[in-house]
Parts: structure tokens; sequence; C-alpha cells
């Protein structure tokens, strides 16, 4: 008995010793920290991983003075200084969440207190929310690698938060205008995967934008649950519609939207299936078989190697020497991406005070990032009509460059002005 | 006519799966207490087993590549083997602890399961593609139907018939369904506990690698969290066909996956996404009118 | 003599009565037609070979088995058919054969429990429960949890556990079982005492006929659910029916 | 022997409440002391799981029935508060669906912190009505079954809860110090519940539902009150939980939650108010020190560092070996003793009870 008080006790003391860490304390010559409260190990690392490497890159680059599209961005002299701001060097602090809210906040205090001033946190709203929110109560700028839910950023969580992707609404409009325009199909059906707030806003915006395009119509739309082992009922109910969809929309994410593409297909139905980023690249391929007429609209190509740009080739030739294989998604380039808007925005501010950073990067205006076109703005603090990156798959197991493609009307994230 | 028949299908085969999942977890909790949350970890062991151990983003199939009668016993002696393996290092320790020692011994090992495949497999979705011909359509009559459902459906028929038999014929089958209806008096009168135990979870081993399989060739993908649903769905089941029923177990898992289908189909749009709200609200209603399930057994009865 | 004792109504128009109770099992009777009553100033024994209906008898007086027909009368109340605690609460309180005691809490706590059960506030409840435990000479071992006890002492605290409800009647159930000789005799003194120091009638269903004999004033011997007789020890002693059915066979379980 | 003092007898009475507040307070004092911010959050962290404990204990350690389902009414605490902290102007476009005097009020922490308690403590009161007359089994599951509604129920409901989405906006105010005051609070409640007639009642019939039924104890009107009563504990976590991170979210309060704070609870040992504390802060702790160590630790000139993902496993196998090494839990059902000798029974109980023997020895030869 008393042996488990002490026990308790010496577990408990042993926890305030462990605690004990040093605070840096920044100086104009010492380095420039990012940090990082993102997911290393648990389930959230498939969204959050390729970011995190592309960070790792970018931090590299910028401290040997290799930065990519350096002229383009207008900063040769970080590349010459081989540093940002006259020399100092960037530092990379990590924290795991775990995929674990708690531990999102504890991380979020964390990369606070290790002293980073600029700080990215977990894809989804409210895996990386927590984190945020620590970032935004303590004035720095926090950065979401790709969160996608709109209320990330001015509208949502605080002034000096950002994220590096497209609004899920906006990424459902470019979507539809570029299955009317590109591929001149008419009718559409979606099928909703409710299980996360990401899916449900890139339906909306979908069944939004196809609605207004006219002669365009929505034949019919089901939900299904990430987690159900069949889909076999909505399967019925999708035969049971005529004429036949010209092209199914899936808003889901790995694992449940393989499972439920693979039903599908097996079910003999070869209707033209397009989803969005959450599909997450070509790994999953396996599922699905001789998967074809798949489209698939994201951030950018580390798919096609004959269709890469010059400044795509030479990050995943670095991604690469350093990693050994090629990343599964775009998403790498988010993370790239984030740590150039930094650079400039550094440069631009001509120093490392989040206000000032946060103005210098509400001045962006299509500043042509690794991941492409990046606007920011007063009150919009995530993209809304970057340009998307179309593949398909014709039974031929791996997705093939098609266009990059940009929505012609932007969606109108003044819908969460009321959040101010 | 044909659309209802196909409802009927997939309900069945619905059902069909909750219930091998039920009667797995059914059969350790009639005779242990046992509410045994690394089922779903057996299932999920089972799957990935088809694949080779590596953090490897796309995943190379290894037992998964073998031809079906090679990779189908091989699987099964996998899980076997660790439903062993759990029930002798971390189950028969704590024989005789309460229900709720069990519970967090049982959480602690689906959480340990859990994080050993993250650590040799990432916590990333791996696809692996087993029984595609499986999962095609087949047509007869004017039914197009997933031969995957008809075969969860024999599989479920010959398991529960073959469990059925064991339990009725053999002599372990007798020990078995003693033990599930009063362990103690069981034990009284000279069943073997660690035999009828260790072949418990041996069974229970069998039908999650059954299930494994199923669940495979359906979805393609494998996720450390692939089964934690069914689990949660194939435990209630087990209590409301009724504790300790084996039978009651199965009828459970068929009647909540029934509802399921049902459900998704008959309700309008907008409550199809509390589909699962309805599920449990019944669930409820069954443990308020009858607590001891649909089917009662001596286990439940307290004796004065 | 203890305030429990003193302010004990020594009301003897009270009665536990049964009447013409039967319980039917699947058509196959347990009980039939058993009516006997007792009054507060006496111990009353209930005996019966094995499988004779005492416990399924006590079930019913107690309210944990519903009677097929008849009905149970405490101090005049219809009770028959009323849950266990509710009974419980109207004044009848008992042992068990299993003991049954509150094992994981103290035996202070064991009282208390039965005097909070009757609408006492804790301190009350302690008061009175320290109150039993002296009268039966069991302070010192207050705070020693119940499954420490040895069998004996345990069997002690049901009878002062029940007696901690302050009872109108308490019915114990084979408290004797098991004990030794020393022990029953204590029990016997026990017992006896209960009606005079607390005005609350004891019906005794009991195997062994030392302590059956030695302290009832009237005893009630059922066989296969019916009554055979009912009497003074003496007169049950000497009744021919009795012997054949009860001590003939059972004479062994005379440990005296 | 000597004389007991009414002080002495008093702190002995409360002796398990005041050991427990007192190494609570030391350990939130050292934290403090060392002013590291990232400490104080994990403590703070650590005391909302043990209201949160202490919460299911209340029902749990004292009737023995496992309840599966109690992070619902943490939810139903969490989002309760929301409604009432929230600025009217924010619920307006997000929430719509919630009524007009919820929309259009906005309390101070504190009044919000107790009703949206209270609202949880009467969603746990009408499930408690409905579910507890059945067996101990069945109300486990349908404690479950409730969970799992009422996750699907609030994953749904856009119009009030933002669905899938989360909510934000909530003030931050919620820090250690009153994290403690609360734990502090909450545990008073639930050591005054249980030495209470009440708690007595419901222990008992853990022990022996047949005896406590025969004693006159009602056990469907005590483990409705108990339930009752943990609903508002938890509820109160709930609170301080969406009020601590900032952000509420549905998905936080599933499969997860439950197992580790059932977990924290069974590992300390459900039947005593010391289990559900010492089970919070063994596993807190050990939690903490294998991040630290995931870190990388240096001890002296060692460096030890797990791979990632590791400390789960242990942690997973540490729980497991106190199963099976203590199956009734660290404290094993115990409250800490009082550390000055075993209690004794007031001096006129002992005097009779040798005055009773001495009466009853002539009459013994009767």
């Amino acid at each position: 008995m008393i042996r488990s008080v002490l026990l308790a006790s010496g577990l408990a003391v042993a926890l305030c010793i462990g605690g004990l860490v040093a605070t840096p304390k920044a100086s104009a010559d010492e380095p420039i920290v990012i940090g990082q409260a993102l997911d290393f190990s648990n389930w959230m690392l498939t969204y959050d991983g390729q970011p995190q490497r592309g960070m790792e890159i970018a931090v590299e680059d910028v401290n040997a003075g290799d930065l990519i599209a350096a002229e383009e961005l207008g900063l040769t002299e970080v590349n010459e200084a081989k540093g940002v701001l006259g020399g100092r060097k960037l530092e990379l602090i990590k924290c795991d969440t775990k995929a674990d809210r708690e531990q999102g906040a504890k991380c979020g205090a964390e990369m606070v207190q290790g002293g980073a001033k600029f700080a990215a946190f977990s894809c989804d709203y409210d895996m990386g929310g927590p984190a945020a929110l620590q970032y935004a109560a303590a004035g720095i700028v926090g950065v979401s690698v790709c969160g996608s839910d709109p209320k990330i950023g001015v509208q949502g969580i605080g002034p000096t938060i950002f994220t590096m992707s497209t609004a899920a609404n906006a990424q459902g409009y470019v979507l539809a205008e570029w299955a009317y325009k590109q591929k001149g199909w008419r009718n559409a059906y979606s099928l909703l995967d409710n299980s996360i707030e990401y899916d449900k806003s890139l339906c909306i915006g979908f069944d939004e934008r196809w609605e207004e395009m006219a002669g365009a119509k929505l034949l019919g739309k089901d939900v299904f649950k990430q987690d159900d082992p069949s889909i076999s009922a909505q399967i019925t109910a999708y035969k049971a519609i005529s004429p036949e969809p010209d092209v199914m929309m899936i808003c889901s994410y790995i694992p449940g939207g393989a499972s439920a593409l693979r039903q599908i297909r097996a079910a003999g139905i070869e209707t033209p299936v397009l989803t969005s980023e959450s599909f997450a690249g070509q790994f999953w391929f396996d599922s699905v078989p001789g998967l074809a007429n798949y489209y698939h609209g994201t951030h950018g190509n580390v798919f096609s190697p004959e269709n890469f740009t010059a400044d795509e080739k030479e990050f995943l030739d670095k991604y690469q020497a350093k990693y050994g294989e090629m990343p599964p998604s775009s998403h790498v380039y988010l993370g790239y991406s984030m740590v150039q808007a930094y650079v400039k925005a550094l440069q631009q501010a001509g120093t490392d005070e989040p206000m000032e950073i946060v103005k210098a990067m509400e001045t962006f205006n299509d500043v042509a990032l690794l991941i492409g076109p990046t606007t920011w703005t007063a009150d919009t603090h995530i993209q809304n009509r970057r340009p998307w990156t179309f593949f398909e798959a014709q039974g031929d197991g791996k997705l093939s460059f098609i266009e990059k493609f940009r929505a012609e009307k932007a969606w109108d994230i003044g819908q969460l002005k009321a959040w101010d | 006519m044909t659309f209802f028949f196909q409802i009927v299908i997939d309900a069945v085969s619905l059902g069909s799966l909750y219930a091998l999942t039920a009667l797995g977890i059914g059969l350790l909790f009639g005779i242990l207490r046992l509410i045994n949350f690394a089922h779903g970890n057996f299932i999920t062991i089972g799957a990935y087993a088809l694949i080779v151990p590596s953090t490897a983003v796309v995943a190379t199939p290894f037992i998964g590549a073998w031809a079906w009668f090679l990779m189908i016993p091989a699987i099964i002696a996998i899980v076997i083997v660790v439903a062993l393996g759990t029930e002798r290092i971390a189950f028969r320790p704590l024989r005789g602890a309460n229900m709720s020692s069990l519970l967090i011994a049982s959480f602690a090992v689906s959480y340990v399961l859990d994080h050993v495949i993250i650590l040799i497999f990432t916590g990333r979705p791996k696809a692996v593609n087993v029984g595609a011909e499986l999962a095609r359509h087949i047509s007869f009559l004017d039914l197009r139907v997933p031969a995957i459902q008809l075969v969860t459906i024999a599989a479920a028929i010959i398991l529960l018939g073959g469990l059925a038999l064991f339990l009725k014929r053999t002599s372990y089958g007798i020990q078995m369904r003693a033990a599930a209806e009063d362990f103690d008096t069981a034990r009284l009168l000279g069943v073997r506990a660690n035999t009828v135990i260790a072949l418990a979870f041996a069974i229970s081993g069998l039908l999650a690698a059954v299930v494994s399989l199923i669940f495979i060739t359906q979805t393609g993908i494998l996720s450390f969290r692939m089964s934690l649903n069914l689990v949660i769905v194939a435990f209630i089941s087990t209590v409301i066909g009724g504790i300790g029923s084996l039978v009651g177990a199965a009828a459970g898992g068929f009647l909540v996956g029934v509802a399921s289908v049902v459900l998704q189909t008959v309700l309008p749009d907008d409550y199809k996404l509390t589909r699962d709200a309805f599920v449990f609200g019944f669930v409820v209603l069954v443990l308020i009118f009858r607590p001891d399930g649909l089917i009662v057994t001596r286990a439940v009865r307290e004796r004065v | 003599m203890s305030e429990a004792a003193q302010t004990a109504v020594k009301d003897d128009t009270e009665r536990l009565e049964t009447n013409a109770v039967s319980v039917h099992f699947e058509g196959l009777a347990a009980l039939e037609d058993l009516s006997l009553s007792l009054g507060k100033n006496e111990v009353f024994g209930l005996i019966g070979p094995n499988g004779s209906g005492k416990t399924t008898f006590v079930n019913v007086v107690t309210g944990f088995q519903k009677p097929t027909r008849g009905t149970v009368l405490l101090g005049g109340l219809d009770v028959t058919g009323w849950s266990a605690h509710r009974i419980g609460r109207r004044g009848l309180a008992r042992t068990f054969q299993a003991v049954r005691l509150f094992r994981e809490l103290t035996v202070i706590e064991n009282l208390e429990i039965a005097a909070v059960g009757m609408g006492l506030g804790r301190r009350q409840a302690e008061k009175r429960a320290f109150e039993i435990l002296a009268w039966m000479a069991f302070a010192h071992k207050a705070y020693d949890q119940a499954d420490t006890l040895p069998y004996g002492e345990e069997r002690r605290v049901g009878i002062g556990r029940a007696l901690a409800t302050a009872p109108r009647f308490v019915l114990l159930d084979e408290p004797a079982a098991g004990l030794t000789d020393a022990e029953c005799d204590e029990l016997m003194q026990l017992i006896s005492r209960i009606p005079k120091d607390f005005g609350c009638g004891v019906l005794l269903i009991e195997h062994n006929m030392r302590v059956i004999m030695g302290v009832c004033q009237r005893i009630h011997v059922i066989e296969s659910g019916k009554t055979i007789t009912e009497g003074t020890p003496d007169e049950i002693q000497s009744n021919p029916e009795v012997i054949r059915a009860y001590l003939g066979t059972k004479s062994e379980k005379r440990r005296a | 022997m000597g004389s007991v003092g009414p002080l002495e007898k008093q702190l002995r009475r409360y002796w398990p409440l005041l050991s427990l507040a007192a190494i609570l307070f030391v350990i939130v004092l050292v934290v403090d002391a060392t002013g590291d911010v990232l400490l104080q959050r994990t403590v703070a962290d650590g005391l909302i799981k043990l209201i949160i404990v202490v919460g299911i204990y209340v029902f749990m350690g004292n009737s023995g029935v496992l309840s599966f389902g109690s992070i619902v009414y943490m939810m139903v605490g969490a989002y309760a508060a929301a409604w009432m902290t929230l600025l009217p102007n924010l619920k307006k476009f997000t929430l719509p669906g919630l009524p007009d005097f919820l929309i259009n009020t906005q309390l101070d922490p504190l009044p919000a912190l107790i009703l949206a308690g209270l609202v949880a403590a009467v969603v746990a009161l009408v499930v408690a009505l409905a579910i507890m007359r059945t067996n101990p089994i069945a109300i486990s599951i349908a404690t479950f079954a409730v969970l799992a509604g009422g996750y699907t129920v609030y994953n749904n409901w856009e119009r009030v809860t933002l669905g899938t989405s989360s909510i934000i906006g909530l003030p931050m105010y919620v820090n250690m110090w009153i994290c403690f005051y609360w734990a502090l609070i909450v545990m008073g409640i639930a050591f005054f519940y249980q030495i209470s007639r009440f708690g007595l009642a419901l222990r008992a019939s853990r022990e022996d539902p047949v005896a406590a039924q025969a004693f006159g104890i009602n056990i469907y009107v005590q483990r409705v009150i108990a339930f009752t009563l943990s609903g508002f504990i938890v509820g109160i976590a709930g609170v301080l939980h969406g009020h601590f991170l900032g952000i509420l979210t549905v998905a936080a309060f599933w499969v997860p939650l439950t197992f580790i704070t059932l977990a924290m609870l069974v590992v300390g040992g459900q039947n005593s108010l010391a289990g559900a504390v010492v089970g919070v802060v063994v596993i807190t702790a050990a939690t903490e020190v294998f991040r630290q160590l995931e870190k990388g630790a240096e001890i002296g000139s060692l460096v030890l560092q797990f791979p990632l993902g590791i400390q789960e496993i242990i942690l997973g196998v540490i729980m497991l070996l106190i199963m099976m090494f203590r199956p009734a839990g660290i404290m094993g059902g115990r409250e800490i003793p009082w550390p000055f000798g075993r209690p004794k029974p007031p001096r006129a109980a002992v005097t009779e009870s040798v005055e009773a023997v001495e009466a009853a020895k002539p009459r013994a030869g009767d």
C-alpha cells in the first residue's frame, strides 16, 4: 500500500524532472526556429508525413543556399547568404501529436516554448486545431500543412493562422468545373463519406457548383461511413438510378474510400469516378485491380515524370536522394512551399516578428511557390482558386497526368465572415 | 422485386459477417465474461499477414500472393497462434478476475497489438488485392450479386453449422457449452478449464481469420483501425442475442446487420446519417425490456 | 442495557403470520398451504428435512419469491408479493444460510448499512451499530473487514446486522450450520436474549436439534412442503410422526 | 490506548480525502514552481482526466457495475458549456439550431460550468431511470449503447454541435490551478457521497445485492443516484476539457478516451477513491516519462531513446502486468490508511461490550 503511494509519488517526481527543459532564447545570430507539431507515428501520418518531409528538405536547402525557385521568388540573396535575414539558419523542432488532441495542444505549447515564431500543425482541422489555438494564443504564425477546412485561419482560429491548402469547398468547385468543361459530363452523382468535415465540405462544394452550371444535373447522392465494412446497400441504390450518371464524385479518404471504390468496381459499375486530394495518390491501387475510368484532382504532380516542371524535378531529385524513394503524394510540395513562403515573408518583413510576417504573407498574390500560385489576403488565409492538377488511371495501375486546371469561379469564403 | 431481393442479399451477407464476428466474441464472453476487444486485432493481424512486413508506402503481397489453398490455412493458422498466444500470455494469468479487469486487460492487449502493427507497418493504410474474382459480381436470374456476399453467407452457414455440431456432438463441445452456461459448476463437474478455454480462443481465432479474409476480399485495404467498428457492433450483437448463448450471439449479429442495411435503404436522406443512432437506440430498448437478451440462458440468472 | 433494547416496544399483539402459503414450480408443489404465526416475545422454530421447502418458505416470507397462493401478514399488514427491500423496511430482518456479509466492508459498516437501509442517517446508524456490537460483545472487532473474520464470527455479525434494523421480527436461516459446540452455546445464548432485549420475534430455521430444542418456545415441523405438526419442544420430541420424518432419519444431525 | 480527541477523530474520518488532496497539492505546487508551461499542461490534462475518472468511480466503484459510457456525459457537459459561453454573434451563424434563449445568452465561466454539469446530470438521470432496473451486465452494455447513440447524434446534429466539425472560440480560461481546484471539489463530492448513507447502501449492493435488498436497500434508486452524480462530475470534466483546449470535436468523446479513463480507474483500483486518483497519477506520469524518453533522455553519459511508437507498447504491457499481479488494482480497493494506528471503537461500546460478556457468563450454563 505505502509502496504504491511511494511509487506514485516517485513517478510524479520523475515526471517533474523529466519536464525540466531549458528554454532557448532567440537572438540575431541564433537560428530561426520553425516548429512542427505533427503526427509522426499514428494514422494522421498519411497526411502529415509528406509535408513534414517537404519542410525538412526546404530547411536544408535554405541553410545550404540551394532554395528551389529562389530567383522567381526574389530570394537569391537567401541562397547567397546561406540563410535568412542575412545568414541566420533555419532550425526545425518537432513534436509528435500521435493524432491525439490533448497531445496536439501540448505539442503546440511546446513549439511556442521552444522559441518557434512560425510553426506547422496537422492537416485536419479537428486534429490540428488544438495546436493552432496554442499558436494563436501565443501570437505566433501557425500554418496547417494541408488543412482544407476554411475555418482554419482568420475566420476560425485567429489572425496569425494560415493553411497551405485549398479550401475543401473550392476543391469541390474546381472538380465540378473540370468535369463539366473538360470532360463534358452533365449528369453527376455524389457519394459522401460523412465521417469527417473535409469530405462534407468537398461534396457541398461540388454539388453546389455542379447545379449552378447550365444543363448539369445531380441525379442522386448517398452517404456511407468510413468504417462500414460493406456499402452494398448504397451500390444497390445506385444501380436503380436511371439514366446512369456520367460521373460519380466520391468524397472520402483512404482507407474507406479505396474500399468503397473496390466494391463499386466489383459490382460492375464502370461509371467514371472523380476524387480529390484525400485519396492521396496511387499507393492504394492494389485495392482496386485494373482501376480504370478514374479521375483524380490534387495539389500537384509527383506521379508522371514526363510532365514534371523543372522545379518539381529538382525537388523530387533531392527527395529521392534523401529518402531513397519517390513521395507517395503531392502533399510533399505543401511542406516545401510553406518554408518558401516563410522565407519570402521573412525577407520581405526584414524581421521574424510574427505580426510582421502575417502582414507580409497577406500581400502574397499568386506567388509562385513550388505547390503553385499562392494568394493570401487579410481575410482569406486559405487558397480558394489555386490550379488543380488532374490525373487519370486507365487500367494500367498508375496515375497519368492530364492537365493543370484553374476554376473560373472562386469559392466565396465570405460565407464564413460571420465567424469574426 | 429484383431490388427487394438485392436488398435481402445485402442484408443477409452483412448480417452474416457480423454474426461470424459476434460468435467469436460471444464465445469468450460466455465462458470467461471477457469482452475481448483484442478480437478486432486478431482480424487485423490476419489481414496484415497477407503483406510483407515493412514500413514502405506501397505494400508487397506476402501470403496474399500464395494460392488460395495455401493462403487460407496459413492465415487461419497465424491468427489461431496469435489468439492462443494472447490467451497464454495475457488472459490465463487473469483467470477469475472480475469483468472490468478482464476488459481492461483486453484493452491493453489490443492497444499493444495496435502499436506493434504501427511499429512494423506504420499507421498508413496499405492496399492488398486478395480474392479479386470473389469481389466480382455474378448474375443469376435478374440479380447481380458479388460472389463474396454469397461466400460470406456460405461461410456463416458452414461455420455456424460446424460449430453447432462440434458443440452438440463432441465431448469438448459439450464441455464448452457447459462452461458457457455456468463456468463454476462446469469446473466442479470436471471440465478441464485450460483446455476448454484454449480451445475457445482457438475457435475465436479461426472465426477471426475467416472474417479477416472476407473483410479484406471485400475492402482490399488494410489499416490498423480497420476492425474497431466491426468489434463494437459484434459486441453489442452478442448482448442483444443473449449472453452465454452462442445461437443468440449469431442471431444478434445477424439482426444488427440486417437492421443496418434496411435502415440505410429506407431512411430518408437526412436521417441516413444517424442510422447508427437508430441501431443503438434499438439496442437500449432490447436491454431495457429483455435485459437478458433475446435468448435467455442460465448464465445470466442470479441465484439467491 | 442498550438504548435500543430499552425503547423497543413490547407489543405482543403484533404477529408475523402466513396463511395457507403455497408455491408451485412448474406444477410441482414446493410448499402446500403452510400457515404459521409467531409473536414478538418468542423464538419460533421451523424444522424439516432437506428439501422440505424451508428455503422456499424463507424466500416467500422475505419477498424473494412470490407465493402461488396464500398471504403473508406482517403486523397485520398484507405484504404478500412485496419486493425484498420493502419487506425489509417494514420490519422483517433476516440472516442468510450463506451469511452474505458485505465482504469488503468493515463489521461496523455491515451493521450500519442495515440501519441505513431503514432510513437512518449515517451518525444515528453508527450509534445503533455500536449498541448492537456492544450488546453482542463484539465491539472490539468493529473495524475489522468482514472477509477477515472466522466463520463463527461471520455468523454472529450476520445476526447483529439483522438486529441493527430494529426489526419487529428476525428470521434466522440456519445460523448454527458449521459451528462448533462451544460456538453453538454462545449462539443459543444470543438468540434466546433477542425477544426480551429487542422486543423482536425470532423465526429460527435450523437443522441443529440441540439449538432448536434449546431456544425455541414453539416449533413448526414441515415435510415435503406440508405441515406435520406444531408444538413445544417436548411435544415435538415425542411426536412419532416427527421422529419418523425427521429425527429418526436425521439423527446424525444431532451433534450434541 | 489514550483518548481520541475530537480533532483526531475528524482528521481520521477525512484522512482518505485529505491525504489524496495533499499528494495532489504537492505535485501541483512543485510543478508550478518549475515554471515549465508544458509540464503544467501535462498536469492540467492529467487533472481533467482525474475528474473524469473520479466521476466514473462514483458510479462504477461504489456499485461494482462496469460503466462503459460515461464519456457521453462529458460530451454533453462540454457542448452545453460551449452553448452557454460562446459569443452570441458566433452562435447565431454557426449554431443556428440552438433555441433563441441560448443563442442570446453568454454566461460567465463559473455559472456556465455548473449549469453544464447539471445538464449532464439530468441526461444521466434520464438514462439511469431507463436502464438501471436490469442486470449489471445489461446495464454496462446499455451505457455503452447510449454512448454510441449519443456520439452518432452529436456527430450529425450539425445545427447545434457543428457535427463532425469543431467548435472554436471557447474562452480558454482553464489552467492547472483551476483544474486542481475542481479536482479537489470533485474528490470531495465523491468522498462525501461515499461515506454518506447513499454511498454506503450502494457499496453494500456491490458486495451482495441479495443481502442489500433484504436490508431495505432499493438498489435501483441507489444506482440512479450514483449515476446522476457521476454524470454531473464527468460533465464538469467535459466543460474543463473544452475550455482547456479551446476547441470541441465530437470525435474526442469516443472509445479511446473511454478506454484510457477506464484503464486508469481499474489499474488504480476501482473500489476506492484512492485507486481512482493513484491510477490517474501513475498512468499520466508513466506516459509523460515515456514521452520524454521517446524524445531522448540523458541519464549520466547514457542517452536513452525509445523508438517512435514504442511507448504505447510499454504502457500497454505495464497495464497488463498490473492487472496480473494486482487484479484489484494498485490500491486493491483500499483508501490511504491513517498512519497512526487502527481506529478504535467508542469506549462506551467496548465497556458495555465487556459488561455484556460478564452478564452473559452465568447464563451460559443454562
